[in-house]
């Protein structure tokens, strides 16, 4: 191997270019195109196994020398004449690249020294820390009113006995059928049938409602009447005691 | 570069306070010239008129910024953010506006979640306070709204707040009277219900 | 308080680079006498051999130690190792700097090769960010750099990138022009060797 170097130290084909054509110490804009693309395929043919995305960059670069060079090897006819010489293109390739590679030294050099200079975090004073600015009342309740506000505590309160007791989420519609006496009845003689001790004041009290604590009462009533169920005064208590007849 | 430029330059990157000998171990100097050095860099903060300030604790140095920077730093630092009226915000004014005085555990039952965040931010802005304790379990903080309310929403006193349409009030009304009988009675049934099962 | 202390005060507090025009709201004055009292401070580092130095970064200010006391406060605080960048890495960043924003296609066309890891890795040590999108097919991401690449490259702004040098650019500059012209013609000939391959 002529060129004593590895090609991975090459960064692309434009890299090796450039490199073999400083090496021969040739003029960019007057590349010997057949020395150096003769230079190129040796260097690419020496090349260690690389994966094949790597090397295809190298490789379509050969075919662009191989171009040229064919190109520059060909009689030429008048028309081409005018479009000039074929290198011209990959000339400004190497021209853009070799300035940025110029440009990346000297990136290099400003780099150093910058690991020296150390920055801090932030670190402010307690007093600058604690401080809260004061609150812009006036742009914060720009649009507020006591009108806004009263139906905004409307909806509030709509949504919270909605939430609270399905009976009225169907407020107004169907209240009147929410305690009927039937249920009331078939909810007593229930409890009541439950093992232990049944009081009056805790069966009334499950109810949620005025018009609930009347129907249950009258539901009581009834089921005293009917004599499905008996009541005794329990004095200790100041309550009463429900017991099923039936037991 | 002078000792007390390489002193500068160690504590402004070091932040926090860097104690006299180990200054002087880095520096390759002794404690006594630390010392001095010390005391020349103060100086000199203080004469020159600088934003810096050198502080001695105790055995070691520490800078920090000159107290007459404050003001723009407080600017800069907090930039001021527009606080903005969120709607829990609004409906927990709202409430308490409405049904004060209230605990925050009433504000929560009526909107479903907590209202502890939206309490605070309104006593922030000045337009909710304590108003004393309710005489429960825990003795939770009664809120109302303040005078600054009042003048916020030119209402002339609480009693005056627009009122909800008379249809409506009276409903809802009766009807949170209920709801707050029934929720008495459940409480009362609940703990007789655990003698039942005991 | 002079302005040059309290500029002062407040980039020290800050730690962090603080923008030209957020200085000028919270000083109340305007961003050119920012700019002035900024360079009144950095000279006053500079010619008073002080440990601080001030960096314009863009349009921002920072504080940092100065060079001289790297040394002794190495001595005192470990410091993470900056992240050492190849050549392919290096003159991938030249070409984002010079060229910003560009394309990952960009970059590739002038390299010659794929560039997708160094874009990655120069993204991944904060030196370079995404700034838009191409409004082109795929709507390739653009890439320029950040005021990270400023602190490290000790540069004042990307409108004052070093140039080579005259001579070497002037060369270069003209060649590529000149060049370029000539690469349309060589384009058209190209497909017709194509053809004539064919």
């Amino acid at each position: 191997m002529e060129y004593n170097f590895k090609l991975d130290n090459f960064e692309g084909p434009l890299d090796l270019l450039l490199h073999l054509i400083e090496k021969n110490k040739v003029d960019i804009y007057d590349i010997p195109i057949a020395l150096i693309t003769e230079q190129y395929l040796e260097a690419i043919h020496a090349m260690p196994e690389k994966n094949l995305e790597e090397m295809s960059e190298f490789l379509i670069m050969a075919a662009t020398l191989l171009d040229i060079k064919a190109k520059m090897l060909l009689p030429r006819e008048e028309e081409e004449v005018e479009e000039g010489d074929p290198r011209a293109e990959l000339v400004a390739r190497l021209l853009e690249y070799k300035k940025y590679k110029l440009l990346s030294a000297e990136l290099r050099q400003m780099e150093e020294g910058s690991d020296r200079l150390v920055y801090r975090k932030q670190d402010l004073p307690q007093e600058v820390a604690k401080y809260k600015p004061p609150v812009d009342l006036d742009g914060l309740l720009k649009n507020e009113t006591a009108e806004k506000l009263r139906r905004i505590f409307d909806e509030i309160m709509k949504r919270h006995l909605d939430r609270t007791d399905e009976v009225h989420s169907h407020f107004g519609e169907i209240e009147r059928e929410a305690v009927q006496i039937g249920d009331r009845l078939d909810y007593v003689k229930e409890k009541v049938r439950r093992p232990g001790r049944h009081s009056f004041r805790s069966l009334l009290g499950r109810a949620a409602t005025k018009l609930e604590i009347v129907i249950t009462f009258l539901a009581i009533l009834e089921l005293i009447k009917t004599g499905d169920i008996r009541l005794t005064e329990d004095s200790t208590r100041d309550d009463f005691t429900l017991e099923d007849n039936a037991a | 570069m002078t000792r007390e430029a390489v002193l500068e330059g160690i504590l402004f990157a070091m932040g926090t306070s860097v104690e006299r000998d180990q200054l002087a171990e880095a520096m390759e100097i002794t404690p006594e010239e630390v010392e001095a050095c010390a005391a020349a860099l103060k100086a000199s903060y203080e004469e020159g008129d600088r934003g810096i300030r050198l502080l001695r604790l105790d055995n070691a140095y520490q800078l920090c910024s000159a107290e007459g920077c404050y003001d723009t730093l407080i600017k800069l630092a907090s930039r001021p953010k527009q606080p903005v009226l969120t709607d829990v915000v609004r409906e927990t004014l709202a409430i308490i506006a409405y049904k004060q005085p209230v605990t925050k555990g009433d504000i929560e039952r009526i909107r479903g979640v907590s209202s502890d965040h939206a309490v605070n931010r309104l006593v922030e802005f000045g337009l909710v306070e304590e108003k004393g304790r309710l005489n429960a379990p825990g003795r939770p903080i009664l809120f109302g709204t303040t005078e600054e309310f009042l003048r916020r929403f030119q209402i002339e006193g609480c009693d005056v707040l627009p009122e909800l349409d008379a249809d409506q009030l009276a409903e809802i009304e009766a009807q949170v009277e209920s709801e707050t009988a029934k929720a008495e009675a459940t409480e009362r049934e609940q703990q007789e219900m655990v003698q039942v099962e005991i």
